[in-house]
């Protein structure tokens, strides 16, 4: 059975450039690049390489980036950081409802310990108006986190004029750039802002590292205490192999960006067209025009998510959903409903993701079954049109 | 996360439909909360001859549906009223812990098709005693997360 | 030029068999263990057999092991989590004068907002006085941390004694064994230990993958914030290569234990012996005892260590110095200075661990290299035996 | 983390050793903080005309020992005395900034030795005013950390 992967905003698979490049700091370059011997000088040139390529990609600085544990772990560095290096000069955060779990958790553990935070609103495509941001902002506000692109319905957030609102009022700007990394293009200079959040398994890197870009003179408090690594900024001995890992898949996100907006658009836009052309009751969520290039969210109406999920599951096809009976999480999906969506359509709702390894003999395929899997699904079901 | 017996009653459901002139028809769940269900069933002398099922809701939820009509046809209706959804749940050789709820809905729904079948038929059945089948529907969402 | 690596406890080579079990989970099983499609059931077994595996090597229940970044990040969540998660409690916490830095600074942090911090005193061997933390205890006192081995001078602390005392005043009680997995046995339930930090890349696994034994029924804050994986207690995407790595490293180590044990401790010993008997003015740091049993901590007198460190390093071999010319810190090693050990003798200390692929010719090689290097040093240094 | 010509010295260093019967004899630094260095020059006519080094210390204190003194070797003293530990950073090509200090303590041991000859032979030297052999010897490692 053919297999169709579409879930590439969930995690990608590694690229083999990726893990030939990983491979030799497994067995043997594996000095601890703390070390005062030679061979951990390599593995401290491997770690300056990748922080290098990392830089390249986003247009910072080397020393401006600084390798976490995953995309997450950047996101409650950048919150807590902040929260407790400037909690003398205020208390509040202003943040989105539309944020991943990794911020609005975050912000919620602040909540019961005597910060207070502002959600924004969205609008029905997912966009962050920048005068509600303007309108929030108080003389207590100490940090301003929007994300770059969301992950659920691909909406690409006006992070210049927002980062431009939060440097008039000398206030902090942290965006979680974990989806719109080797996404869209990324100047973080040109684009004013003072942290980012960044996961290497979302740009065909492996699980489990992240970096924090802090723009240089941004003082916030370590999240991680212990031994001197990344410039005493955050402690742990360095993953060596996933972060030269996440170099390359850098490098790589670098030199493919136009190629890989051009081939993912191209298919999500055929998967989109070829739905609505052969499926009845489709909508189609978040902005058409400030987009991931990859992702489609797509509600059919009267059926629910996960079982259209698992029937493409047995037909080789992987796609994610962000409704009720989706995951361990039965709640509907926050920012479906953020957007307005009427809740029985969020359950009817499904995230498709086209990446790098896509085809459109995939998309063809993943849209005949579709077809048979929501006429399927739409005869057992208790709701329908008439 | 399903077993097998699940995703076969999942993926090739027993007993989808609705019985034309059925002699009780149950709806439970909404579509806002992610489920409902509805069962009608036909009823000569007391025991149950045929059920169907249309259900929107997940995987649980059809297959919860699915064995759980099998289950009662040719049951009494006093069977039938009995059936709980931990037997739904044996049935099926297990559900996930986050999906136990969903076995929920297709003993509601029953309940609710006997229901009207004995609102129809002016019968009254100990079973149904303190039954209301327009009880607070999110209930069966209302069971404490996983650990 | 031979190659000896004798710096085991910095870090470890991961074994083929470690790499070849992770090998699969970057390009193929690459599936976000919390998606609902099969390539992703297949990415939470693999989870499930690598938590088993760690539980199977500390004698705990699978439920019980929360896999982390790193041994710092475990120590981090510990001492942050219960801090955070008893502060009503009281702000007391006990630790000793010779933990890792991932402890020191993490209490440092803790002692700026309003916590109070016993650093307890250790012997001239490097071990705690089980009377002094009795001692210690407040009503206030709501966590004791003591390290497992420590991993300069690889004492082994009485953990069981410890613990039971923590247990006794009903407080909770954290170790760090990052030092002590896989080379000494340990049984979580027969220890009586509530918490406890482990790291792979110190027992063949990979670097950036950790975890933190939680006891069941112990109750800590989450540190990582975010999305429900590890049970909802440690958020963010799993380092799913390296969990299965740790999984096959910690496999290994229970299987190899007692062989591990036996070649290490007999090479550390002819380590020791040989260099006693060829240089002078050698000393030994640390229990005999009660010893990590590959770890030998020599001190050579009139000498400082970094210079031995880069001329053992021209001639291929790998050591660790805990002196002040060491690394990026140019104090003196804080648990040398805790056994009392003279600071110009710490100047003059390395740090030398054996592990697995360590043979008795690498060890020959290393004393007969060591000898001309001391002479050589000695002949150039101020400080002299006249 | 050192460069060649650091390594060069180091591994290979010029100058070690004790004159015997020195003009001059200087020490600095102590066994405690990590690092003593002491150095010996022959004096004739106000220009170094021999210099030796021992020290304890770590490979960047070696070298700047072996390249100072080889560097002072032809000096007058009046040059001697002006030679800063930048210069002699300069002449290894660098040293990584935590290991800057070390550099200080050769020029100390310099002025020490030459100091001391100043003693013995009555001379004053310029160069020499203000300096003090037995200052704060810790002085070399309060440099701010690297940040
Ligand atoms: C005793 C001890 N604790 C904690 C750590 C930190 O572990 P990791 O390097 O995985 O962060 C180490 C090793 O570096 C250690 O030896
Ligand atoms: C927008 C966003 N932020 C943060 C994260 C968390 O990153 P990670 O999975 O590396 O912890 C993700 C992905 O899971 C994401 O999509
Ligand atoms: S029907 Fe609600 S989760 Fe299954
Ligand atoms: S002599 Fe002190 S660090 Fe070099």
């Amino acid at each position: 059975m053919r297999q169709v992967y579409l879930d590439y905003s969930a995690t990608t698979p590694v690229k083999q450039e990726v893990v030939d490049a990983m491979l030799p700091y497994f067995t043997e370059l594996y000095g601890n690049p703390s070390s005062l011997y030679s061979i951990a000088a390599e593995s401290k040139e491997a770690l300056a390489g990748a922080r290098k390529q990392v830089a390249e990609l986003i247009g910072a600085e080397e020393k401006e980036i600084f390798f976490t544990s995953c995309g997450t772990e950047a996101d409650n560095w950048a919150v807590m950081g902040a929260a407790d290096a400037l909690r003398k000069k205020g208390n509040h955060i202003i943040t989105t409802k539309i944020e991943h779990h990794a911020m609005l958790h975050s912000c919620e553990f602040l909540e019961k310990r005597g910060y207070d935070v502002t959600y924004l609103d969205v609008d029905s495509e997912g966009r962050v108006n920048p005068a509600d941001l303007e309108a929030a902002i108080t003389d207590k506000t100490i940090l301003i986190s929007i994300m770059f692109v969301n992950n659920e319905v691909g909406t690409v957030e006006p992070i210049k004029e927002l980062a431009a609102i939060a440097k008039a009022h000398k206030i902090l700007f942290h965006t979680d750039a974990v989806q719109a990394l080797g996404n869209v293009p990324i100047d973080v200079k040109e684009l004013g802002i003072d942290l980012m959040s960044m996961s290497a398994h979302k740009i065909y890197g492996p699980k489990g590292i992240g970096a924090l870009y802090i723009r240089k003179g941004v003082k916030i408090s370590n999240y991680l205490h212990g031994g001197a690594q990344e410039n005493k900024k955050r402690a742990g001995t360095e993953n060596l192999a996933g972060i030269v890992g996440f170099g390359k898949a850098a490098e790589l996100a670098r030199t493919n960006l136009t190629e890989h907006i051009k081939h993912t658009s191209s298919l999500r836009d055929y998967l989109i067209q070829q739905v609505q052309e052969n499926i009845d009751n489709v909508y189609v969520n978040g902005s058409m025009e400030h987009r991931h290039p990859g992702n489609a969210n797509l509600t059919f109406e009267f059926i629910e998510g996960e079982a259209m999920l698992l029937y493409l599951d047995m037909n080789g096809i992987a796609v994610s959903t962000g409704s009720a009976c989706s995951s361990a999480s039965l709640t509907p999906s926050h920012v479906l409903s953020a957007l307005g969506i009427p809740v029985e359509r969020i359950h009817g709702t499904l995230r498709f993701t086209v990446g790098d390894m896509t085809t459109k003999e995939d998309i063809d395929y993943v849209v005949s079954t579709l077809k048979n899997v929501v006429n399927k699904l739409r005869e057992i079901s208790s709701v329908s049109s008439e | 996360m399903y077993n097998d017996k699940v995703m076969d009653h999942f993926m090739n459901p027993h007993n989808v439909g609705e019985i034309e002139n059925a002699d009780g028809v149950g709806t439970y769940g909404s579509p806002v909360c992610g489920d409902m269900m509805q069962i009608s069933i036909t009823v000569e002398d007391d025991k149950i001859t045929d059920a169907k099922f249309k259900t929107f809701g997940c995987g649980s939820a059809i297959a919860s549906s699915s064995v759980a009509t099998d289950m009662i046809i040719g049951m009494t209706i006093d069977e039938a009223l009995e059936l709980t959804n931990k037997q739904i749940i044996n049935e099926l050789g297990g559900l996930p812990a986050v999906k136990v709820h969903c076995s929920v809905l297709a003993d509601h729904a029953i309940k609710s098709a006997i229901y009207d079948y004995a609102q129809k038929t002016g019968k009254h059945y100990k079973g149904l005693e303190g039954f209301d089948p327009n009880a607070d529907e999110d209930d069966h969402h209302d069971l404490p997360e996983e650990a």
